[in-house]
């Protein structure tokens, strides 16, 4: 797993809209409608400033947020993954 | 095909054949009243035809068929005729219908603004929107609401009420008898028996409303009442909707706004006449 | 006139329709599948309110399902990216990734891609690791009758996205009589701009031939005839002619790709030079018009005749027989 | 991404906790086309166990198809289940009639893995019930 970068669409692929505490996507490429909860969105976020290996999205999400637990970040990219909102570069 | 009838429901226009008269005989009473299609234009086909030739004459039954199809559908018997008609008609809407965000709802209005009531089969909201259709409301349709894309209204979609079981006998003590059909025993679903909405329902049926409160009813629970949280409200509306996802963009922005705009609550309620109760309630408190 | 004839003259000619059987006409290209074609054709035209509105009902619908297709490809791809290997997208999926003019309005139900014969077992592992399922009992009869005689995996579905994929390795049944070269159909793909590949246009045609007259029961054939007709008008030009008899001789597959071209130009008014109709050719043209304006199929017999027609091109009938029995015994 | 919320401004100054492993399975759920909830209105239906597409085949206790005669296996459903059986099974586990009960399970599983595609899968999705 360790190596593999990840990217996200541009912002301009994705309509989100807040719903108590949620997000909901709407993903141009896909056509499909994702409901999201934390941390996705701030995944997709950290994301937006380019691809990153999962170490690197964790320093991201470190230099932002309080967590502990760094190792769930491969299952939470998986999921994304699987959505089709994060690939593999 | 050997009998045929069209029918305009709301914006909509079916038009049917049948290789049997008498679905088509009982389908024509019941929508006595209603307009025919301009110019015999419709939108969709529905047939009811023999699932195999001899099936015509040999312990008839009827195949639902038409326009679009589903597999897994098994016939029903010709004596439940109507309500193959009736499924036929839905089956179009649920698989064909691309113009307008389709729920699974019943609909009522007052005063220019309507009340979306949706759930699983067996909530209730059949029969809550027929009663509350003989109590002042316009029943804007029982079984379909249709939300329009651009302008977020709702459009009426009056199609017989289909009553189940003892919901039919709740119903025979509002209505006049000669709005009903006649009643299917033993269909797959139970006794059915469809009713026409009244007159105001049908003469106004080319007029929308602004959707003002989203309801999620479940009938056999005591009387309960809570908030249903937007992102909640968009999903199960989601699930409610047949032809969401293929509406792509469009119907996510429309079914944003919606559950944005317009608050949700879920309601149990132990009988009908409770929930007329607690929809009362809802009406003076919107209105305030 | 009856459906499908409607249908046929109205994609022909748009300006013909007047005051027909509009409910006829929407019926039998619904039926068909031919309806998003068809609103296309129609873009533009004054017509009744109600029949606008269904067209462009139908040509919003073809921007999802356009988006839709292009997604599958493309979860396809970052599925098998890592093998190297060259995908090459097929049918309906490949018109709409070239941009195509067959590809508007076009329906689209599988994804069809073509990969190098020796390729499938990583081809199928790496789908299952995606998330595509099998829907066909491993090492059951079908499963095994697959991976033996036909052109492609048994068919794999998608468990979230709930679409199927069918991976050829070739264009025809192992059991047909035409052996088309399958290596010259990869040599000869074209790259897209994501890396996945399209058949060659001649190839295309030719592909689009022997699915609809040496393989099949003709279900469906008025839209795969119409595919043909937009491929050749958009291709067209001396040196394409040339190439395209030139590609089906090589892929053993002149005879249908000559059919195509009659039927073609008999049905839809193609431009292309096709000899006179063959009595046979007018039993094909009367399985494609089979339908009325209820959208019912008519000509049982011949409908028949042509479901067993389909069976015995795939496979000689002595194993015909077998497989018939062996199906008959599972039910 | 646009939108209206403001979770993508960068405030270093107030630190937010986010839950990485979420104890929840999923932090992404995708609307699927749904049938669910309209599909008893529009057709009356059946479940073959198992489908065509796997005539002949056994079903596993997990709801897979195995070959047939696989030891622990039930066999193929002589008729399809009607849309009502199919409903009492999926909730309360009980056997239709004239099914064997020790195989209802297996048969309930096979229901349950139906998908988009397969013979069934409608019928199976009319049946499903949010909550």
């Amino acid at each position: 797993m360790a190596g593999s970068r990840y990217i996200a669409d541009p912002e301009s692929a994705v309509t989100k809209v807040a719903l108590d505490g949620l997000a909901v996507l709407f993903h141009e490429p896909s056509g499909m409608t994702h409901i999201v909860a934390s941390p996705a969105p701030e995944i997709l976020d950290a994301l937006q400033q380019g691809p990153a290996d999962a170490a690197e999205l964790l320093r991201r999400l470190h230099a932002r947020f309080d967590f502990e637990g760094d190792e769930a970040i491969h299952a939470r990219l998986g999921e994304l993954e699987a959505a089709g909102l994060v690939r593999r570069a | 095909m050997r009998h045929r009838l069209a029918l305009q429901i709301g914006p909509v226009a079916f038009r049917i054949g049948s290789a049997w008269r008498s679905p088509l005989d009982a389908l024509a009473r019941l929508y006595a009243g209603y307009p025919a299609p301009a110019d015999g234009l419709c939108d969709f086909t529905v047939r009811l035809e023999p699932e195999r030739p001899w099936r015509r004459f040999l312990r008839p039954s009827v195949a639902i068929r038409g326009d679009y199809v589903l597999p897994d559908a098994a016939p029903l018997a010709l004596a439940h005729g109507l309500l193959a008609a009736e499924m036929g008609m839905n089956l179009q809407m649920a698989l064909g219908q691309r113009t307008w965000l389709l729920l699974h709802a019943a609909t009522v209005e007052k005063d220019g603004r309507a009340i979306v009531m949706t759930g699983e089969s067996g909530a209730g909201k059949s029969t809550l929107a027929a009663l509350l259709g003989e109590r002042g409301w316009r029943l804007m349709g029982d079984e379909f609401a249709l939300l329009d894309l651009a302008s977020g209204a709702l459009l009426p979609f009056p199609r017989a009420i289909s009553l189940k079981n003892g919901a039919i006998g709740v119903m025979e003590a509002e209505a006049a008898a000669d709005r009903f059909g006649p009643r299917l025993a033993g269909t797959p679903k139970g006794d059915i028996r469809h009713l026409r909405p009244n007159a105001e329902a049908i003469a106004r049926m080319g007029e929308g409303a602004r959707p003002a409160l989203i309801l999620f009813p479940r009938f056999g629970s005591a009387a309960a009442v809570r908030g249903v949280g937007q992102a909640e409200a968009f999903m199960r509306l989601t699930q409610a909707s047949t032809n969401y996802v293929a509406l792509g963009r469009r119907g996510f922005d429309a079914l944003a706004n919606l559950v944005r705009g317009v608050p949700a609550l879920a309601i149990d309620y132990p009988d009908t006449e409770t929930a007329v109760g607690l929809i009362a309630d809802f009406r003076r408190e919107l209105a305030a | 006139m009856t459906g499908a004839r409607s249908l046929v003259r109205a994609l022909r000619d748009p300006g013909s329709v007047g005051a027909c059987d509009w409910n006829g006409l929407v019926s039998a290209a619904r039926a068909e599948q031919l309806i998003g074609s068809l609103a296309f054709r129609m873009e533009g035209r004054k017509l009744p309110p109600r029949i606008e509105a269904i067209f462009a009902a139908a040509r919003r619908d073809a921007a999802h399902v356009r988006t839709r297709t292009l997604w599958e490809a493309e979860m396809c791809r970052r599925a098998l990216a890592p093998l190297g290997i060259p995908v090459v997208l097929m049918k309906g999926t490949a018109f709409h990734a070239a941009g195509l003019e067959a590809s508007l309005g076009r329906s689209v139900g599988d994804l069809d891609i073509l990969v190098p014969r020796e390729s499938l077992p990583a081809v199928e592992s790496a789908l299952l690791d995606a998330g595509w399922e099998r829907l066909k009992q491993a090492g059951g009869y079908d499963d095994v009758y697959y991976r033996r005689w036909m052109h492609e995996l048994p068919p794999l579905i998608h468990k979230d996205r709930d679409r199927m994929i069918d991976v050829h390795h070739t264009i025809l049944p192992l059991t047909a009589r035409p052996r088309p070269d399958a290596a010259a159909l990869i040599e000869g793909s074209v790259a897209l701009d994501n890396g996945l590949r399209v058949l060659a246009p001649a190839d295309m045609i030719v592909h689009a031939a022997a699915h609809l007259f040496a393989d099949g029961d003709l279900a469906g054939g008025l839209r795969n005839l119409w595919d043909i007709d937009r491929l050749l008008r958009e291709f067209d030009s001396v040196d394409f002619r040339r190439t395209l008899e030139e590609r089906a001789r090589l892929h053993q597959l002149a005879a249908p790709v000559g059919r195509a071209l009659r039927l073609a130009r008999r049905l839809y008014g193609t431009p292309v030079a096709a000899g006179r109709l063959t009595v046979a050719d007018r039993l094909f043209e009367a399985r494609l018009l089979a339908r009325n304006s209820w959208g019912q199929e008519r000509g049982k017999l011949l409908r028949f005749a042509f479901y067993l027609r389909g069976h015995l091109l795939r496979m000689p009938p002595l194993m015909l027989a077998r497989h018939l029995w062996t199906k008959a015994a599972m039910r | 991404m646009s939108g209206t919320d403001d979770s993508n401004a960068f405030v270093p100054s107030r630190r937010t906790v986010l839950v990485l492993g979420a104890a929840a399975a999923s932090t992404v759920v995708t609307v699927r086309p749904a049938l669910a909830q309209t599909a008893g209105s529009v057709l009356n239906c059946e479940i073959p166990v198992p489908g065509p597409h796997a005539g002949g085949s056994y079903i596993a206790p997990d709801g897979s198809l195995v070959a047939p005669g696989t030891p622990g296996a039930a066999p193929p459903l002589a008729r399809p289940l009607r849309g009502e059986e199919v409903k009492t099974l999926l909730r309360s586990g009980a056997s239709p009639a004239g099914v064997d009960p020790s195989a209802a399970q297996a048969y309930a599983n096979y229901i349950r893995r139906l998908q988009a595609g397969m013979s069934g899968f409608t019928c199976y999705a009319s049946l499903q019930m949010p909550r």
